[in-house]
């Protein structure tokens, strides 16, 4: 065994999530490095992906008061910053009134009463319940006494030193070069007798995301690298031949799912404008050959055409019979039938269908070059679409520019799923899908790119976040009238549920999360911001073999 | 016919020095006159050359042909009514054939740009007319390419197309220079035929006797500088300037050998003569015979000669 | 160089270099060009059973694992492979000619204007130029990588050829064609391009092997033909799908393999052209 | 002397003026908005990106007229100040290049140089010998004509992950953070062994074909034709030979000098070897033009400074250079 | 005599065929004479010089003897004459103009190549001083590269280093050619001191150039087409010439004493023939003016005067 630094048995060493080199150390951007917003800032509570449990962490409680705009939030006893200073409802109460552009409740957050060292209590003008659960896992409690002194307009763009680093959370970072951050356990984290939690690794090595083979090999050797949130093509061959290779799922489809891809088509453009055309557009797609093929089982398929996440968050809401009296399944005969129908029809013979004018008709469908699952699964479906006459060709722009026709709306049509991750509640999902409208002209940067313009949708997505959390029956009354336009307009296409990629090497650190025979039940993820929905207990609870 | 008065060429290359190739040269050709350009290399011979077929723009100076300033017309056309007139043959022989077409190519490229509207079997019959007069049979040399043929053959074929132009100034850089003794012998002896048919000549040689052997005038040049001039006899029976006398001494000869040559009088001269090797001062000609001239300082005037 | 000396042709046919380049080059044309008569499937269709499958009667190359046919893949590969070193070769030899011949033959500020271009062109990443021209194109195919590839590759040709040109213009017969007052274009066309031939090839073949390797390399770093099969992108795609890690050697192989036998072959070729022109290199 | 080279001093600053001021329209000539790019990067949830995108615009002065982003561009670079990234914000570009730096200057000039060495060295060696010669020769083409990444795949696969004898990512070990001493120094050179043999390999038979080619050439000259006819032996013919051959051979060393930030791009890649051309690659996709433009205005420095350099060296080394510069 | 050149034959290997570029001829240089070869282009007179130092593809050695001193000089052995080169036997080559590496000082090349054969340096760094002192070269040459001297200065380098071990037999091949007349003079006539001053034994000088050769040649020999015409002293060869092409060849030299207006010199008709298949018989013979049916046959050496040899079949000599 060679000279290191690092004890073997010492540290975990991880990768995926991290994508680029680390930029700045600044908890409140969000293109932070991974790791730092979870193991060194910390959020109110977190959220068990698994099982739908918010669970404390910084904050003992939030509860909404009985006025429904009050939430008052109760700190565990005795957190404490990094350097030792106590962490109270003052920082709380700053963090969510600090004025930077990223403040999550900025806009709907009318005051912050502290109550008390341990007590907060956050009064909302609008109550906007879904969102707010989210970001309460989310997003990370700064300390007061550093941040107080940046002007709330530079915050963002302030570089915190390692010093000014002061986190309340199990990790502080001991360092970092262009390819990785190196965390570094604080014996005096509060949480040790405050959760009764404590962490095994010393140390927590993020590797910023390296080459396909390069980060096989190094998972296969287990020398310096013990878990991969990455997708990792050839894995089911690969695994097969490495035993100590541990995946979520022995077999297929090896990874939790975690988020969903959308086939946007862009409502500003012929024809996608036209209903008919999109429905007829989701009969075409054999989604069962981007599972097999594209990701050689890796996936799973959305379990019907409303496309959410089997996710026990959201089961409350997958209403089936939505689903099956007007949704879809793969038929290209049904497509061919929808696109006959609505005058889409080969009329020169050339094979491929023309606008009911007469015109040609072509289009194509954009994935960021280089993301090779997606540009794999996009040739199926433009296949797909041939298959039916359409002369649909796949594009492949850099990812600079795939942003910035989605922003624009320039596009014909992209795969996108930006806002469609696990989280606490749907609400995320609709938001991302509907929630916003920006004529072509302007530029829409959360969601809703091909500028799909239905005001009763909209309306009800916000209705649908001034339910509280816990009236899923209410809420539902309304999820079933989004769901009911989804299917009968079909502005956006559900098409296959990305997994949540996880494959770990179980040489120097076991009990990583399994289906089976593992007591490490938690979402095996330590992406930035998933580290809060079960990351974090992830690590607590892997044990040194 | 042609006058060159004042011709100054500079070179200014980049990353050298500047070459100061031609200095303040003047001098005429007549009708049927074969004036010789003698010097050492790098005397200033083949750009002076260069500059009367316009292949190299001069400094200053002017170049007069039948009392037209030709320095200053550089359109295409009258250039090319130049070079019906005035004609060039070149040092080397092999080279001044694109060694990858067939040598009658000279031919159909001044029937191209020259005689467009003749007839190509009066042209081809002008040709062989042409070919003939300078001793070659015309079905030998067309047809083949340069590297068949000798260095002899392709400098008659050069002269021939000047005839073809019927050319009335031909400049002879070094033409025999490259060519074996017999055919060197052989080429000249052409050259002089062909001032007997009215054809004028600015022969360039490095070889003083060869320049004696064809020319009626000589012009010794040394660094760029004319330093003695006038007709060939008196020239060479009695040189003035001190490096035309150091050169017509060092010549090798059939007759006597360098140790036994006979002493030459004192140069009558000495004191006035112009030093190209020191800067100061432009040189000018001093006539001091009949056809005689010699280089003299221009900074010494009065001197008396 | 004499066309007509058959000297040229008898070191030509005896020389082993330019033999095995030839036999090189000439089996990847057949492939390219009798290759199609085979492949039953196109680059991209989706042709085999079995993903990821090793070679077997169907495939014979194996597949890929979106079940695409290697053979075919190759086939094509080649072929585009082919394509962008000859197209980006004679735009990258085209300009550099012309620049090398204008600015040698021209001279004078003319010459400096044009060197001082080339100079900055090779100062100037290639890259960079290939960004600009990306980002406003509404994709990339072979073609146009080919043009992107030739239009900043030309600046060593331009500066190998202006000095050549500036020594062929001392030659006589650039004097000879001048006082025959044959036109400059006619003259750097006619008597100066021609000589050049052998040279003009040896560049030509060389840029040609250099666009392949270059294309490689875009093809890796993302800024590959967003349309279209290459070598190049067989490679790529190989290895983002750990081809070589999971044991796909078929996929891996071929690939990677066949652009350094052609660019081998290409230099090869231009070795013993070399030989053939120069008889100074020739076997005694 | 002095004429020549405040020349060619003179004919570099325009250059590099031009090249610069090309530099500079590289993001300007780009269709999209990077400022647009940023905001996408930065907040896919946050609302008020209307104002962060005029507060981002006027931060990175794109709402000033061109011709003063341009006179600001020329300011901010003569204090060293390249710009802000737009992938990498709020980093600027010159903290991020000069982090990076480092790692492809120590890859690649030992590359290049030795490559330089060996390559000519076995180049000479080969054209003594015709054995030697048919037998290496081949063996150099192919590895000239084998593309960069190729090679460092396999050698990856190979020699990393099968023999398991070097490691294949990063720069130094994930288990450690640099110091100074010497475990950190071996466990260096231990990660740079494989890409700088990548590149080694592939500069090596480049190097070797050339000197070979120029060898013969110089073997048949008239000196060294007068070196035989004196008795010389052999081994002074052919290291005057060498002593000749090298020069041309350093010209092609500037050059490659110039491109060895950009030219390990593929190997930076497959090893993760976190360099400029590792941050160039990911700068392209991601439309960085900023961090593009840093990443090239190291490229022109190089290019331009290793050909400025070999420009006077030669005045010194080679005494013909030197000669036509005072003239005749 | 120092050197007896026997039937030598040099062919060039062709893959057409041999080209016999020197084919069979014998001739013998006296103790302190100064041989002149002339003859047209082609006929041989470099090979000859260069197959006399070094026999390498595509020359070889295709019979005849060279004795220099005494002793049969291993021409086809290279490596053994390695050891006769330069001491014995040295030239002063054509090229003289570009022989010096121009990246080499003059001092260091001298140095190295003394070095690499195995002579202390040190031991001749004061004669080198001296012999460039002799040619007139100014001081400090030693510590200048070649492209810092004049063509003239060069030629005088190369010969002071050819000269330095006093070699037996001096070839030089057309070392004025390229020259202009006054340096010219200088540099045959340096030849002829290094023979006073004995610093070589004897000397052959090439040369096209005929006019220089009855200015320092004690005897000349006139080649053919890779054959000797005719051999014999100076001044017999020049004004009493027997053979026909040498009679030709004088007589189509311009001198200084007649121009084209005055006496028009006559040429030879016709090239010489390709070396690669040589007629049978006398070579000369197509382009002779006395040809005879005996012609055909090769002419054998006839002894016409005091060491004047001349090959021809015309009696009347
Ligand atoms: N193109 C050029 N650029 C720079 N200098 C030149 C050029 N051509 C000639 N020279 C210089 O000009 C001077 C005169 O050259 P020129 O060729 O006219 O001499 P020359 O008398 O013809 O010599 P030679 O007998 O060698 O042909 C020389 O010093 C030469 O180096
Ligand atoms: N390498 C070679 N291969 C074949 N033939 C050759 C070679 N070198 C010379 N020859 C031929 O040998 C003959 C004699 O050549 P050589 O160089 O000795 O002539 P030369 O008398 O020195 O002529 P010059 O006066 O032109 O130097 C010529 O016919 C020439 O063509
Ligand atoms: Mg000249
Ligand atoms: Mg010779």
């Amino acid at each position: 065994e060679k000279e290191t630094d690092f004890g073997r048995k010492d540290t975990v060493y991880v990768t995926g999530g991290m994508w680029s080199i680390p930029t700045s150390f600044n908890p409140i951007t969000w293109s932070v490095p991974a790791g730092l917003r979870g193991l060194t800032y910390e959020s109110l509570l977190t959220y068990d992906a698994l099982s739908d449990q918010l669970k404390p962490w910084l904050a003992k409680s939030a509860v909404w008061q009985a006025d429904g705009k009050t939430l008052r939030v109760t700190l565990n006893p005795g957190t404490t910053w990094s350097d030792g200073s106590p962490l109270t409802a003052e920082d709380v109460a700053f963090t969510f009134t600090y004025g930077a552009w990223s403040n999550p409740f900025a806009g709907y957050l009318e005051t912050a009463n502290v109550i008390d060292d341990r007590t907060c209590d956050l009064v909302f003008s609008d109550p906007a319940y879904h969102s707010i659960n989210l970001n309460l896992y989310i997003w990370p409690i700064i300390p007061q006494k550093i941040w107080s002194q940046i002007p709330a307009e530079e915050a963002t763009d302030f570089e915190p030193s390692l010093e000014q680093s002061i986190g309340s959370g199990p990790y502080v970072i001991e360092g970092y070069d262009q390819d990785r951050v190196v965390y570094q356990r604080d014996d005096d984290w509060w949480g040790i007798k405050g959760l009764e939690r404590s962490f095994p690794a010393k140390r927590v090595v993020y590797i910023k995301s390296m080459a396909n083979n390069v980060a096989m090999a190094m998972l296969s050797q287990g020398r310096e690298l013990d878990m991969a949130n990455n997708y990792v093509s050839g894995l089911p061959a690969f695994t097969a031949n490495n035993p100590a290779l541990h995946t979520y799922y022995k077999g297929a489809p090896y990874n939790l799912p975690d988020n969903i891809v959308f086939l946007m088509p862009n409502h500003t453009k012929k024809p996608f404008n036209d209903t008919a055309f999109r429905r007829a557009l989701a009969f075409a797609i054999n989604t069962d050959d981007i599972v097999e093929i594209a990701y050689e089982n890796m996936i799973v398929k959305p379990e019907n055409s409303l496309g959410l996440l089997p996710h026990p968050g959201w089961a409350a809401y997958n209403n089936d019979d939505i689903a099956k009296n007007l949704g879809y399944s793969f038929n290209q005969d049904e497509a061919s039938r929808l696109l006959d129908a609505a005058g889409y029809r080969d009329t020169d013979g050339d094979g491929l269908r023309e606008y009911p004018d007469g015109s040609a008709l072509s289009f194509k469908v954009s994935v960021p070059y280089g993301w090779t699952d997606w540009m794999d699964a996009l040739r199926i479906i433009t296949d797909n679409f041939r298959e039916v006459g359409l002369d649909a060709r796949p594009d492949f722009p850099d990812e600079g520019r795939y942003q910035n026709e989605m922003v624009k709306g320039e596009f014909d049509m992209l795969l996108n799923n930006w806002g469609a991750y696990r989280s606490s509640s749907p609400f995320s999902l609709y938001q991302f899908l509907f929630s916003t409208y920006t004529p072509v002209g302007e530029d829409e940067w959360t969601g809703n790119f091909g500028r799909y313009d239905n005001e009763t949708l909209r309306n009800l997505v916000q209705e649908f976040n001034r339910i509280p959390m816990d009236k899923t029956q209410e809420s539902n009354a309304i999820v079933r009238q989004i769901q009911t336009v989804h299917m009968q307009d079909m502005p956006y296409i559900p098409l296959w549920i990305n997994g949540m990629w996880f494959v770990a090497n179980t040489n120097t650190w076991t009990n990583w999360p399994g289906e089976v025979g593992s007591t490490n039940q938690n979402y095996p993820s330590l992406w930035t911001d998933k580290l809060q929905i079960g990351g974090l207990w992830m690590l607590s609870e892997i044990k040194l073999k | 016919m042609l006058q060159v008065e004042g011709l100054s060429k500079t070179y200014n290359k980049s990353s050298r020095a500047r070459v100061r190739a031609v200095n303040n040269v003047s001098f005429s050709v007549e009708k049927g006159q074969i004036v010789s350009l003698i010097g050492e290399s790098g005397s200033g011979k083949s750009t002076i050359g260069n500059m009367v077929l316009q292949l190299t723009k001069p400094s200053s100076g002017r170049i007069l042909f039948g009392n037209q300033d030709i320095t200053r017309q550089r359109s295409r056309s009258s250039l090319k009514e130049y070079y019906r007139k005035v004609q060039g043959v070149f040092q080397d022989p092999f080279s001044t054939f694109n060694p990858i077409f067939r040598v009658d190519r000279v031919f159909a490229i001044l029937h191209r740009e020259f005689f467009p509207n003749e007839a190509a079997e009066a042209w081809q019959q002008r040709v062989e007319a042409a070919l003939l007069s300078v001793g070659l049979t015309p079905a030998a040399v067309c047809g083949a390419y340069c590297h068949q043929l000798s260095g002899g053959q392709l400098q008659r074929i050069l002269i021939a197309r000047a005839l073809l132009l019927e050319a009335e100034l031909l400049v002879a850089d070094e033409i025999i220079s490259m060519l074996d003794a017999s055919t060197r012998i052989d080429v000249l002896n052409l050259l002089g035929e062909m001032r007997e048919r009215g054809l004028s000549m600015m022969f360039v040689t490095h070889d003083l006797s060869l320049g004696y052997y064809i020319s009626d005038r000589v012009i010794i040049l040394y660094k760029g500088v004319m330093v003695e001039s006038g007709n060939t006899q008196t020239v060479f029976s009695d040189p003035q300037h001190p490096y035309s006398r150091s050169l017509l001494e060092a010549v090798p000869r059939l007759d006597v050998r360098w140790d036994e040559l006979p002493p030459r009088p004192a140069s009558r001269h000495e004191a006035a003569m112009f030093n190209p090797d020191c800067d100061k001062g432009s040189p000018r000609m001093e006539q001091i015979g009949e056809d005689h001239w010699i280089a003299v300082r221009d900074c010494l005037p009065g001197t008396e000669l | 160089m004499r066309l007509k000396d058959n000297d040229i042709l008898h070191y030509a046919l005896r020389n082993r270099k330019l033999r095995i380049g030839l036999a090189i080059i000439a089996f990847f044309m057949l492939v390219m060009l009798a290759g199609p008569l085979f492949a039953r499937w196109e680059a991209r269709e989706r042709a085999g059973l079995y993903p990821s499958a090793p070679p077997n009667s169907t495939n014979w190359m194996g597949t890929t694992k979106m079940k695409e046919d290697i053979f075919s893949q190759f086939i094509f590969g080649t072929q585009s492979t082919f394509l962008i070193g000859f197209l980006a070769g004679c735009i990258g030899t085209t300009i550099g000619l012309s620049i090398g011949f204008f600015a040698g033959y021209v001279g004078g500020w003319f010459d400096e204007l044009l060197m001082m271009l080339t100079n900055i062109l090779l100062v100037i990443p290639s890259i960079a130029l290939l960004i600009i021209l990306a980002a406003y194109l509404p994709y990339r195919g072979v073609q146009i990588q080919s043009v992107i590839i030739g239009c900043t590759a030309w600046p060593w040709v331009a500066r190998a050829v202006r000095s050549q040109t500036l020594s062929l213009k001392q030659r006589g017969f650039v004097s000879l064609a001048r006082i025959s007052g044959v036109s400059p274009l006619r003259i750097i066309f006619e008597d100066i391009a021609p000589n050049m031939l052998s040279y003009v090839v040896m560049v030509f073949i060389l840029q040609f092997g250099g666009a392949i390797l270059y294309a490689v390399a875009l093809d890796f770093i993302g800024l590959g033909p967003t349309r279209g099969i290459s070598l190049g992108l067989m490679m790529q795609e190989a290895f983002q799908n750990n081809a070589l890690q999971v044991g796909y050697w078929w996929w891996f192989i071929p690939s990677g393999l066949s652009i350094t036998l052609i660019v081998s072959g290409l230099f090869f070729l231009n070795t013993g052209l070399d030989e053939v022109f120069n008889p100074k290199l020739r076997d005694q | 002397m002095k004429k020549y080279i405040s020349r060619k001093i003179f004919m570099y600053l325009l250059t590099f003026f031009v090249a610069i001021s090309i530099n500079w329209l590289i993001p300007r000539m780009m269709p999209g908005d990077p400022i647009l790019n940023l905001i996408s990067k930065l907040s896919r949830q946050a609302t008020n990106n209307a104002r962060l995108y005029a507060e981002l615009n006027q931060k990175f002065g794109m709402d000033k007229p061109l011709f003063s982003q341009y006179l600001l561009y020329l300011k901010n670079l003569t204090q060293g100040d390249l710009g802000q990234s737009i992938i990498f914000y709020p980093k600027t570009v010159a903290a991020i290049v000069s982090k990076a730096l480092p790692y492809s200057l120590t890859l690649t000039i030992p590359a290049i140089l030795l490559s330089f060495l060996v390559g000519n060295y076995l180049g000479a060696l080969a054209a003594r010998k015709k054995m030697l010669d048919n037998t290496v020769l081949p063996f150099w083409y192919v590895l000239t004509a084998t593309p960069y990444l190729w090679l460092s795949m396999l050698l990856a696969w190979l020699l990393g992950s099968k023999l398991n004898l070097f490691p294949i990512s990063g720069a130094y070990s994930f288990s450690r953070l640099p110091s100074a001493t010497l475990s950190f120094v071996l466990d260096y050179l231990h990660h740079w062994v494989l890409p700088f043999a990548s590149i080694f390999f592939v500069q090596l038979g480049g190097w070797a074909i050339g000197m070979r080619n120029l060898i013969i050439y110089e073997l048949d000259a008239d000196y060294s034709k007068y070196l035989r006819a004196l008795g010389a032996p052999d081994k002074l013919v052919r290291r005057y030979a060498y002593r000749n051959a090298r020069l041309p051979q350093i010209t092609g060393l500037a050059v490659q000098l110039g491109v060895v930030v950009v030219g390990a791009i593929t190997t930076e890649v497959v090893f993760g070897y976190p360099g400029i051309g590792l941050i160039l690659a990911q700068a392209i996709l991601g439309q960085d033009y900023f961090v593009v433009q840093g990443a090239f205005l190291m490229v022109v420095l190089c290019v331009l400074g290793a050909n400025f350099f070999i420009d006077i060296a030669y005045i010194f080394i080679d005494p013909r250079v030197r000669h036509s510069m005072i003239g005749d | 005599m120092s050197v007896e050149v026997e039937n030598l034959k040099f062919y060039y290997r062709t893959r057409k065929g041999s080209v016999k570029a020197l084919d069979d001829v014998s001739f013998s240089i006296a103790d302190g004479e100064i041989l002149g070869i002339a003859g047209e282009s082609g006929c041989g007179k470099s090979t000859l010089s260069n197959g006399l130092i070094h026999v390498c593809p595509p020359m070889e050695l295709a019979g005849g003897s060279v004795r220099l001193d005494g002793k049969n000089l291993p021409l086809d052995k290279p490596d053994e004459m390695n050891t006769y080169r330069f001491r014995n036997l040295s030239i002063i080559p054509q090229y003289a103009l570009n022989a010096m590496n121009p990246t080499v000082k003059i001092g260091r090349y001298v140095q190295d190549l003394m070095q690499s054969r195995g002579i202390d340096y040190s031991a001749i760094e004061k004669l080198f001083a001296d012999r460039l002192r002799f040619v007139r070269l100014p001081e400090g040459i030693q510590k200048r590269y070649p492209i810092e001297l004049s063509g003239g200065m060069k030629q005088r380098v190369v010969m002071v280093i050819s000269t330095l071990l006093n070699p037996s037999l001096l070839l030089c091949d057309e070392i004025t050619s390229a020259l202009d007349v006054s340096t010219q003079k200088v540099v045959s006539a340096l030849v002829a001191a290094f023979r006073d001053e004995k610093i070589v034994k004897s000397v052959s000088f090439v040369t096209h150039d005929v006019p220089v050769l009855y200015q320092i040649a004690d005897r000349i020999l006139i080649m053919y087409a890779g054959q000797v015409a005719e051999a014999g002293p100076t001044e017999e060869i020049i004004h009493a010439a027997k053979h026909p092409y040498t009679q030709a060849l004088v007589a189509a030299m311009p001198e200084m004493a007649s121009t084209y207006r005055q006496k028009k010199h006559a040429s030879i008709p016709g090239k010489p023939p390709a070396l690669l298949d040589p007629p049978e018989g006398c070579r000369f013979k197509e382009r002779c003016p006395y040809r005879m049916p005996c012609c055909d046959e090769r002419p054998q050496k006839r002894l016409v005067g005091n060491g004047h040899e001349v090959y021809c079949w015309k009696e009347d000599l």
